[in-house]
């Protein structure tokens, strides 16, 4: 079984207003320091088949299904992944 | 009796709970803005429904960052009653007020409409009008009302009574015991999804609301009454 | 900096660079003649958007011209951000409609909900309180897998951006058909109420006011949404596409309120919503409808990425933006206020007396043209028009009764037509409720909410029934009318105004043209018949997939008024033993049915006859017998005919079924789609009254307590027998089987 | 200015709707080899301080505000991070 992290984030020119009023509340609670914030999707996957085919499957699925290229865009890690 | 609406930024069904309230119930409400929520000068609180800060991040958390969460939960640990609806329901979990946390109803969807309830704790001070067991319909309206605790909680909400309302025409939302409204443990604050405000009158929803309000009323009225 | 990249004024008209943004050769050529030399790059992005179809409204015009604006209780007709009528008590309903087909098209749930976030700017920078949505959309019919991606998306997309700014949506509607396949159209309304004294207008008058910019900051997304709505969508160019921007209907909803309070102020001069070509439109609109000047410096404004042009600035389509003129020296007033709210407002130019829309940018006039060119000059075509060779083959048949085996499974299967079937699917996911005064949510004839403080209600509705449409323009066009108007009637409430949104092919087509043209010709005359002048409107050209147009589709939103709450009137039965009254005769007119399209998977032939002056004195006899509270309950006979509108009021009506008696041949009467027709219920004791008034009515049967639809025709042949139960599951059934979902 | 992605998962013991109807997604797709599918939430943040700093404020941000511990963990990695 291998784990993939699909990670998904809002294309630079879309405005994200859910990071940006993320953003006023982390300011009002004192972290003044935050510039900004981006909310995105994190899939995690888990999947049979070897290293090269999960790779071109993976991109199957984002492209069909997973992410919305219209405003998305994404990257994925294969095996040891973040976030657990 | 003085109620406070308190009104966060988005909170856009304050003037529903305001109406029903003033107009119906007929005791004294206000709209009190996060910004300057003195409650003190309150005999109960309500946290209306609305997607308070647009549900951004999870419905409830953003308004973790308004100083008057300082306020709302000494008012909670002075026993006045607080009650929250929809999204004050998900305001109070993620405050910590109550129990638990939201997901996503089962159906993944934003859903509305009327919702059969079976009243389970006839008891508190929200409920006392209302018979044990009675079946009343309330409307509903939310995206994230699948209410969530663990198992230990779960059996802990059973034993201290504290399970005030259950969804009975199938289990909506895909909540936990068919949860709908579960108090804290003092029982002075209850929080709920769906929306007795919108059942006070019988042209817009029905009037299975409107015993939650009198009930609020009169134990209030008979406490003043005692200490008088 | 940037504007050093810029083509020439030279270069644009040398290498005909104004082509890529939309004008025509002959469109450059006027441009230059009114402003006596050429243009620079930012001036020519100004004249694209500004003589766009969806700013000027260049083909339609002579179309609309045809429309009844006027009326007793109009206050503000088509022109502004959204039409006003009077409904007594100093009060106003404000309204309009607008599409989102183009954007919808592309990503759905974007779409559809910006859509609503713009025509709820419009209703609340006239200085009304939003309180209600009505929508009306099409798509393909589902057994494509992206036309059921289009249909959940961008019901998903609405109902994200109503329930979160809390607005209700009451009524709407959604038809399905091929021809909308992957170029769904997505038509929002919304309804507002506000005191004639608060009544808003976007005017930038008084030489030295400041114009102030608040909300959302400017980013360059949408640029060319204006032009880009009037063009034909390339499905598969994901790539090629503009940016889109989600909306964001928190932002919104704080605009709202603020907005809404700046209207109590007297420092306010005018409001307008930065909609369609943004900043361009609404300065030069502001300017061009006050008989003034605006000058902006464009480095004031709130930007939302580096290094924008002026060009890029003044084209953007960002969301949830609004341009605000104040009394000089008074700004301050209005910029605490948006404080308040969280909004930044920011003072980016002045109100000036030479008529000129001025742009400045990074110390350098960037843009200096009469305001008035760009608002009111745009040219005017009279495009050719040409009677469709169908047409002359349509009208030339006869009608004709469909062949039908099994009545009662032909009636299951109607109801399972997603035309037909149940939409709670579709409503359910939107809150209905907010705000408390929805009287009659979704499910019934017409939406109704109360206007609270008084006892009067606002009932609401949006049809069309494109398919009639399509065989014979003029007599759809009417249909459309006459039907929304029969669905507030039902309710018990007068139509007092209407407003459109005319969604057809390319106008460039002839016989497109010749749609738009006679369909206007049958909604002029049905509103004027019917009393609903037409207070504001939109018009949406060129849905085309392929080159092949979508049915002609001008959907018409009309709203009535009750005067009295408790004449308020929904669909369903309410009582064992009422009886049954049936308005009008059916005769055989299946053109453009369901049962035709069902039958032969296409439609052809005429579309039902309609006769407005029969029309109205029924509509005025029905409402005068429900506001004299002799009627129980009332529906009107749509798609799908008799039968189908039977069964409607038993399905909500727990308990209650219905033994009726019909005459002639039992396939028209039961599915024919005459029009005029209307299902009634009356007390046995009101009987009599009832008749007395509506003098056409006929009983035809009683409701029961049992959960049957029992219907028998001439010599007591039993026609249909079923369980209420049974139809109503088909009927509830159907969209989510379709879409493989919950109900 | 740091760089910090944020990753927010749902905790082991609570169901996912979403990740579920997306595996049937997938899998009415002929994305027959995913065996699981959990959708959490990737918050990328940009803010000032030194890596140390930005670690102890971060923990102080998911514990107050962006995390709900009673339903998710979470794991945040600093400087060169994924998903952009
Ligand atoms: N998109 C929608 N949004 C809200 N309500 C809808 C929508 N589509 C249909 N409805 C509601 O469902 C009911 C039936 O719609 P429809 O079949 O179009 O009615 P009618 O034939 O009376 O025009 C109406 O109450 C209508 O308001
Ligand atoms: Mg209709």
């Amino acid at each position: 079984m291998t784990k993939v992290n699909v990670y998904v984030t809002l294309r630079e020119s879309v405005v994200d207003p859910q990071g940006i009023a993320t953003q006023e509340a982390l300011q009002t609670l004192g972290f003044n320091e935050v510039e900004s914030v981006r909310i995105g999707r994190l899939i995690q996957l888990e999947l049979s088949g070897t290293d090269s085919e999960v790779e071109a499957r993976v991109t199957e699925m984002c492209d069909k299904l997973l992410v919305n290229k219209v405003i998305e865009d994404y990257s994925f890690e294969i095996g040891e992944v973040a976030g657990k | 009796m003085r109620f406070a609406v308190l009104s966060f930024p988005g909170s856009s069904c304050d003037v529903d709970m305001y109406h029903a309230l003033l107009d119906i119930v007929g005791v004294g409400a206000e709209i009190v803005s996060h910004l300057d929520a003195d409650l003190n000068n309150f005999d109960a609180v309500v946290i209306p429904t609305g997607a308070s800060y647009g549900d951004y991040l999870r419905p409830g958390a953003l308004a973790q960052s308004s100083k008057s969460i300082d306020g709302l939960k000494a008012f909670a640990d002075s026993g006045k009653p607080i009650l929250g609806v929809g999204n004050g329901f998900q305001i109070l979990v993620e405050a910590g007020i109550l129990p638990g946390a939201f997901l996503r109803n089962k159906g993944l969807k934003f859903r509305s409409g009327n919702a059969k309830l079976a009243v389970q704790n006839s008891t508190s001070t929200f409920t006392s009008i209302y018979e044990e067991g009675q079946q009343i319909t309330l409307p509903f309206a939310h995206e994230y009302g699948n209410y969530y605790v663990d198992a230990d909680t779960a059996s802990q909400l059973q034993e201290q009574n504290r399970i005030v309302f259950t969804y009975e025409d199938g289990n909506l939302d895909g909540s936990v015991e068919k949860i709908a409204g579960v108090l804290n443990e003092q029982g002075n604050v209850l929080g709920m999804m769906p929306l007795p405000e919108r059942a006070v009158e019988e042209i817009i929803g029905g009037t299975d609301g409107l015993p939650l309000f009198r009930s609020i009323l009169k134990n209030w009225s008979e406490k003043n009454v005692n200490h008088a | 900096m940037s504007t050093m990249h810029e083509p020439t004024a030279q270069q644009i008209k040398d290498e005909k660079l104004y082509r890529q943004m939309g004008m025509t050769d002959e469109e450059f050529d006027r441009a230059v003649e009114m402003i006596g030399r050429l243009p620079n790059y930012t001036e020519t992005g100004l004249f694209s958007a500004m003589w766009s179809e969806h700013c000027s409204y260049k083909s339609s015009k002579p179309v609309l011209r045809k429309f009844p604006t006027e009326g007793a209780r109009v206050l503000q007709g088509p022109g502004e951000g959204a039409g006003i009528v009077d409904i007594g008590d100093n009060q106003a309903a404000v309204f309009k409609m607008e599409s989102h087909n183009s954007p919808s098209a592309i990503e759905p749930f974007i779409g559809a909900a910006t859509g609503a976030g713009g025509i709820i700017r419009d209703v609340f920078s006239m200085g009304a309180r939003p309180v209600a949505l009505v929508n009306s959309m099409r798509f393909g019919d589902l057994t494509d897998e992206r036309d059921r991606y289009l249909f959940e998306q961008a019901v998903a997309g609405i109902a994200s951006y109503g329930n979160t700014i809390g607005i209700p949506t009451v009524a709407g509607e959604v038809q399905f058909d091929n021809c909308y396949s992957k170029r769904p159209l997505v038509n929002a309304m919304a309804v507002g109420l506000l005191n004639h004294e608060d009544i808003q207008k976007g005017l930038a008058s008084g030489v030295g006011n400041t114009v102030l910019y608040v909300g959302a900051k400017t980013g360059r997304d949408g640029i060319h949404g204006a032009t880009m709505s009037s063009s034909e969508v390339a499905v598969d160019k994901e790539a090629e596409l503009p940016v889109m921007q989600a909306g964001d209907p928190y932002l919104e909803k704080l605009l709202m309120e603020a907005c809404l309070e700046w209207v109590k102020s007297d420092a306010l001069i005018g409001i307008q919503d930065m909609g369609a070509a943004g900043l361009t439109s609404s300065s030069a609109e502001m300017a061009s409808k006050a008989g003034y000047g605006v000058e902006l410096n464009l480095d004031l404004v709130p930007q939302r990425e580096e290094g924008m042009t002026a060009y890029e600035m003044m084209l953007s389509e960002s969301q949830e933006r609004m341009l605000v003129v104040v009394k000089q020296g008074r700004e301050q007033e209005i910029i605490d206020l948006c404080k308040k709210y969280g909004l930044e407002a920011v003072a980016i130019g002045e109100v000036t007396d030479d008529k000129m829309l001025r742009l400045t940018h990074k110390g350098e006039v960037v843009a200096e043209i009469l305001a008035d060119i760009l608002a009111e000059d745009a040219p005017v075509y009279y495009k050719k028009s040409e009677e469709p060779a169908y047409f002359r083959e349509f009208q030339a048949m006869e009608n004709e009764e469909p062949a039908v085996e099994d009545l009662k499974e032909t009636l299951s299967t109607l109801l399972q037509r997603p035309t037909i079937a149940s939409k709670e699917w579709v409503y359910s996911q939107f809150d209905s409720q907010a705000r408390t005064n929805t009287v009659v949510a979704p499910g019934s004839s017409a939406g109704v909410i109360r206007v609270r403080g008084t006892n009067k209600g606002l009932a609401m509705t949006a049809d069309c029934n494109s398919r009639y449409i399509y065989l014979d323009p003029e007599t759809g066009g009417k249909i459309a009318v006459a039907e929304a108007a029969r669905n507030l009637v039902c309710s018990g409430a007068e139509p007092i105004a209407a407003t459109d949104c005319l969604n057809f092919g390319s106008p460039d087509k002839p016989e497109v043209f010749w749609q738009i043209e006679k369909s206007a010709d049958g909604i002029a005359a049905a509103c004027r018949t019917l009393n609903a002048p037409i207070i504001g409107g939109n018009v949406s050209m060129s849905n085309e997939v392929n080159g092949v147009p979508v049915y002609p589709t001008p959907t018409m939103g009309l709203v009535g008024l009750v005067h009295d709450l408790s004449q308020v009137t929904t669909t369903s039965f309410k009582q064992a033993g009422d009886a049954i009254y049936l308005i009008g005769e059916a005769e055989a007119e299946f053109g453009g049915s369901e049962l035709q399209q069902m039958i032969h998977g296409r439609i052809f032939g005429k579309a039902p006859a309609i006769d407005l002056e029969i029309e109205a004195t029924r509509q005025q006899a029905l409402l005068k017998a429900i506001q004299s509270r002799l009627v129980q309950s009332a529906t009107d006979l749509s798609e799908g005919g008799f039968a189908i509108a039977l069964c409607e009021k038993a399905f909500d009506a727990e308990g209650l079924g219905a033994e009726v008696t019909l005459t002639g041949s039992a396939v028209t009467a039961l599915f024919s789609e005459t029009q005029s027709r209307f299902l009634v219920t009356v007390k046995e004791e009101l009987m009599t009254a009832f008749e007395a008034i509506v003098t056409d009515a006929v009983k035809i049967g009683t409701v029961t307590d049992q959960d049957r639809i029992v219907i028998t025709g001439d010599n007591d042949a039993v026609l249909i027998d079923g369980t209420v139960e049974e139809f109503r599951s088909a009927w509830k059934g159907a969209i989510p089987c379709l879409l493989n979902s919950e109900a």
